[in-house]
């Protein structure tokens, strides 16, 4: 077995070196640097085209997903492997998208054989750009109250409605979404729709950020003419009519765990060293920095033992709540530690010296991280409620 | 004297919230210039409109044609100014260098004061030499040179330095690099041969400039003050600006408080007014006393300073760190009780977030003020 | 006006010089130095009696009361010259008592001239020590739950029950007391009751605090007979019957004043500059209390701000529930900043070094600031509710 | 090594919880002793019990009649210590002074070690000098007279002092006060002539001696290790300590956090539980997710002793840092949730505030261990 292994890095190591341009080999800096695919997709570069084509080749877009569906069905351990031998190098992603993050692990859990079939290997071949559609103006930390509604029409939906924080709304092929079907059960009347983003009806509008960005969109649905199947067993939804919303908290779980888990590393290492290159003058910002340096390091031991328990399936499954709660207050504070070292220099919002203001930009981004995908409330909250088990919680 | 307003001041206060909130308010001025890209961050016309009103040189003495107010008056106007993120040199101008000009010639005096009293002119004070506050040392050196001297150096963070008519600058004609003595002021006119600009927006959209000496020429009656005795002068400049500040920090906290509590008595999320949630009332209680410390706090260091009291400058340190922090809590709390709107620039609260993070850390940010607190408290 | 001043401070001078023993001008060590009066009431030593004598007769045991009924009639003004001649020579109080604190107050604004003749110049005489018999062991917070009851027997009543944190109930004398006589009105069936604690069955038991000290007591009302008059114009209640809360009310208020004012002068001075003198090598320390200086120094100019606005009535009326939660919560750390501080030796319960554990118990001592007198959340409560106006709280 | 516990772990885990609980509980142990004025501050028959467990030689290896286990196994005796606030000299016997034994020679050993596994002997550590941990200023010296030493200074914080029977005692044999070489460590017998104890007690009802060494005649086979080498040995004691300190300060913890999670579901106030409150849940809760973290990092730091890792020195700050923070505030929070009973000396929770006073000041408190974290991360 670990043999195997031994000979999986080995080979690894050697397709990396001759499939990994040295161009995909720097950081990210910016979006710029992403590959989301899609229909309207371009690349940067060659070095980013072919980095993309070599890794969907060998199924390396989704390596732990089964080869059928476009990945590479690696085992997790190979799996761990080639996200080290990947680390190793500084290769970037080949490919990003929420069809990967969020839909993809949904189908594999909910979806028909067809639905797989069809929808994950699209996603994995890069072809069509998923977007999600949850909040509502309304709804927010009370997801379930969303309103957004499809009329049974027999064979099709008619759906109207609005949805807010969709990501990458405006260059994204198709959504999914959470659509009210049945207005007499608040739980139990929600179904999760996959629908193309160029039907007659949808229209988005980016909603402009305090960072500058425009990650987000509002998203508008007007009289949409959503069908209930695509073809022999591909169903226009995941799961059951009107049991959407078990699709989304098991979506919303696995978001937290891997924002949990995915987070952990920039989290969880110190400060202070880095900071303290270009000098601590200040005995009181220094201890301010010791302090948070205890608290990530902190957690990032509590990081570990957390993929550590996940991994044997020991934790309490509300687990991910609280790593989300600490993991995104940690990040918050992190980023204020370092707009306080970068003193004036970091308030730049334009200059060259900062990219364009990364320091200050990415500072207020770090705000929404207690936000999105359940406010720190909601899981101290939940905390409170399945752990504590603290009553009326 | 009793640390809330007299009647005077009262009446002040009223004038200046009523006014801040009609001329100032963010749509009319931040928004407005924020998007047309304005390259001097503030609108020149709100800045005669202060000084119709005669907040431009209600710091300057009668006999220049000011109104002879103290730091408690000029704090009750940048309450407002923070309220309403009103961007203008009124900190820098009409608090700071007007507390350095006290000290120049009449010559000097008559040659800028009048412009300020107008609304015509705009000052900056250029004093920092890195990313953080340190005016201890100041590296920037002035030469003897003929009947004046020569300046070369380099200074940064001065706010509004490129639409300054003139700019205090703090340079060293004598001793080392951190000495107390050797200091000297110099009121530098915006079009002195060998000084270049760069002006940069910062995050809260105000213009501040990276500025370099290269052997700038100065006449001898450009110094302000005595030469190499301008440390007084020069500190004197900044207690002004800090207890300025914290006063600015408490209206910019008190805005977001105030729309923070707006929101929790509107937003509603599984059937109730957010602000009905025991959890998030108890953290607004917790900022609402925190703010009135802050706010008592801001008006003992103006008072202080008025009254050339002996520990005034340990309670003006005391007001710029206890405001930072307090200021920063409200604005952070305010964007997190928001929730996702609050994170849209379509909403104000995220303005008061980007102002409170440029505002202290000007003239020291709580963490340099907690140190300086420490050393003048002896230990 | 200032000139009377004047003259008052030289003539208050004088007679402090001459009427206050140098034994006396010592800050205040322990209990034992506090002298509470009451009918059992023992002088330390002659230095003791002869000031609490002296001040007696000068009406200096309650110097803004009446001459009627008892005290000096000092004014306003008078009094603060007062209390700045005897803080100059470290002059102790003469006469501690929750009568002069609480009671007397009380009975100041609801009290009839009888009751006022008849109370107030025994209180002011140090003849009889009260005590206040509020909380009950399932009323803490939410105080008007007490169960205590007093069943009308028409000239008396019958009162049965238990209090709690009745503090030194058992050296007083006479107990002011809440005690239910309208079991169908929550708030207008509460009579405050004043009572002699030798009536046939009181009884009260010490309370062990965590500071190894007993200043509270549970006291127990079992079949206790309370006469409804002490004679002419002397009810045995203040304010009305069933009245009582408005009563409680108002010293509840009054106490958090108190806590407010009073307490300033400790929790506004700075700790780092005392600590200092024996050095403080750990930076991060040194930042803690650089970071606590701040927030003491801050707090007393709110406690200046706040004694200004409440001489002139200006200040929300639920300010003082503000300067109670800040004041305590904030004394809290001190105590927390002095014991780390003084490192191990501070740890000592018993030695001589710390004449007994001091810094020890006070910590402890502490806890209970933001507990008694309303706890930080009922604080908080009522700034959400009256000065926030918040929906529901 | 994964950061749960495995089987083996588990079982020792049940084994020690169910123990404490039953044996080394509050009202058993802490309670009675305490009440009785006992001089030890522990009970020796408990201590005889945890050697018939394995308990206090379980770091001691095979050879010498020990377990042979590790920090992380110790780690999860103190948890359970900490849980029920158990007196007891294990943290000082069988953690600290077993680590400064294992670099001693085998006949120092020979002559320790058994009383430790059988529950006979008792030892304290003598580093403290002053009132906050200081151990790179080591000033009692012990200078070579004839075959041995003798040793002068004070010693202070010297816990359970007076009830053991050896002490290892750290000294200067060379250099000066705060250089890393010149240690020493001795193995002092209770009866070494010349030592005077003052033994005082502490807030949590332990017992510490403050010790002066007046010329104290010791054989040179006192020395454990090395002569002038002792740095090392004094390290590895202290970290052991420190890791020690850390998981029953988890204990601590949490045995404070499940009192008054269990108290906001009995007690009522304005007719509800006042576990109800949401503000009191969201304080719990944040306790909650504090001391899992703190939980992590105490096992960390034990499995990074235990496999000699190359950063342990840190983590072992880190976690007594974050385990001193969280326990504050679990037993802070403790107190005032329980209110005024809280406040009472009949009720447990005010035990748990003593006990984590005196762990966390022992050793170094958190503004010690922020400041070496800073330090052995270079700033």
């Amino acid at each position: 077995m670990a043999q195997d292994l031994d000979a999986f890095r080995a080979e690894t190591r050697e397709w990396l070196e001759a499939s990994c341009p040295e161009e995909m080999r720097q950081p990210v800096d910016g979006e710029g640097d992403v590959y989301w695919g899609g229909r309207n997709a371009e690349f940067k570069n060659e070095a980013q085209k072919a980095w993309f084509e070599a890794c969907r080749e060998k199924g390396y877009t989704v390596p732990d997903w089964p080869k059928e569906y476009g990945g590479a069905g690696l085992s997790p351990a190979e799996a761990k492997v080639l996200r080290q031998e990947m680390a190793r190098i500084n290769a970037r992603p080949p490919l990003s998208s929420f069809g990967i993050w969020m839909l993809g692990p949904a189908l594999l859990h909910f979806g028909t054989e067809g639905q797989k079939q069809h929808f994950l290997n699209e996603i994995a071949r890069g072809e069509i750009r998923w977007c999600q559609g949850y909040s509502e103006p309304g709804s927010g930390s009370d997801l379930v109250s969303m309103q957004t509604f499809g009329e049974d029409k027999g064979d099709h939906w008619i759906v109207n409605g609005q949805k807010i924080w969709t990501s990458y709304a405006d260059e994204a092929d198709w959504i999914f979404c959470l659509v009210r079907t049945d207005k007499n059960d608040k739980y139990r009347g929600i179904t999760f729709m996959l629908f193309d983003m160029t039907n007659d009806g949808v229209s988005t509008k980016p909603i402009k950020l305090i960072s500058g960005n425009s990650p987000f969109c509002e998203t508008f649905m007007d009289d949409v003419k959503v069908p209930k199947s695509y073809g022999e067993g591909i169903p226009a939804y995941v799961g059951e009519i009107n049991r959407g919303w078990d699709v989304a908290k098991y979506l919303l779980g696995h978001e937290r765990e891997m924002i949990s888990g995915a987070g952990n590393k920039e989290r969880s290492g110190s400060l202070g060293p880095k900071l303290a290159r270009n000098g601590i003058d200040n005995p009181v910002l220094r201890a301010a920095l010791a302090e948070y340096d205890i608290d990530a390091l902190a957690f990032g031991c509590m990081g570990e033992k957390f993929l550590d328990e996940l991994k044997v399936g020991k934790g309490h499954p509300a687990q991910p709540n609280m790593m989300k709660y600490a993991g995104t207050e940690l990040n918050k504070q992190r980023h204020e530690l370092m707009m306080s070292a970068g003193g004036s220099r970091a308030l730049e919002w334009e200059s060259e010296e900062t990219s364009g203001g990364t320091p200050a930009r990415s500072w207020l981004r770090t705000k929404a991280n207690s936000i999105e995908g359940g406010t720190s409330e909601v899981m101290l909250n939940v905390i409170a409620k399945r752990i504590l088990e603290l009553p009326g919680a | 004297m009793p640390l809330y307003l007299d009647e005077d001041q009262q009446m002040l206060a009223d004038t200046a919230s009523e006014f801040m909130a009609e001329q100032g308010g963010i749509e009319k001025q931040l928004r407005h210039w924020r998007d047309k890209g304005c390259k001097d961050g503030f609108g020149h016309g709100l800045w005669e409109q202060f000084a119709e009103m005669g907040f431009t040189g209600m710091m300057v003495d009668e006999d220049h044609g000011g109104l002879g107010m103290g730091h408690a008056e000029a704090g009750i106007v940048l309450e407002q100014i923070g309220r309403n993120l009103t961007p203008s040199p009124f900190l820098t101008s009409s608090v700071m260098a007007a507390s350095a000009l006290d000290a120049a010639s009449d010559d000097l005096k008559g040659r800028w004061l009048p412009g300020l009293v107008e609304g015509k002119s705009v000052f900056a004070v250029a004093v920092d030499e890195g990313p953080k506050h340190n005016p201890q040392s100041i590296k920037t050196r002035a030469e003897k040179s003929g009947n004046g001297f020569k300046l070369t150096g380099a200074k940064t963070f001065v706010v509004q330095g490129a639409s300054a008519d003139m700019l205090v600058v703090a340079a060293r004609t004598s001793g080392g690099d951190a000495d107390d003595d050797g200091i000297t002021l110099f009121a530098v006119p915006r079009d002195a041969a060998n000084m270049t600009q760069d002006p940069v927006r910062l995050v809260d959209s105000s213009m501040a400039s990276h500025i370099t000496f290269d052997g700038v020429e100065l006449d001898g009656d450009a110094v302000i003050g005595d030469v190499d005795g301008g440390r007084a002068v020069l500190n004197k400049m900044l207690s002004a600006g800090r207890a300025g500040a914290a006063s600015e920090g408490v209206g910019v906290a008190g805005g977001a408080f105030d729309m923070t509590t707006e929101y929790l008595k509107q937003r509603k999320q599984f059937g109730k007014l957010i602000g009905e949630f025991q959890a998030l009332q108890h953290r607004a209680a917790h900022v609402y006393s925190e703010l009135e410390i802050a706010r008592a706090t801001a008006i003992k260091a103006a008072q202080m300073l008025d009254e050339d009291a002996e520990k005034a400058d340990l309670i003006v340190s005391v007001a710029k760190a206890k405001v930072g922090k307090v200021a920063r809590l409200a604005v952070q709390e305010g964007v997190q009780m928001h929730g996702g709107i609050g994170m849209t620039d379509e909403y104000d609260i995220g303005l008061f977030m980007k102002r409170d993070r440029a505002l202290h850390e000007f003239l020291g940010d709580h963490y340099f003020h907690a140190d300086r607190v420490a050393r003048l408290s002896g230990y």
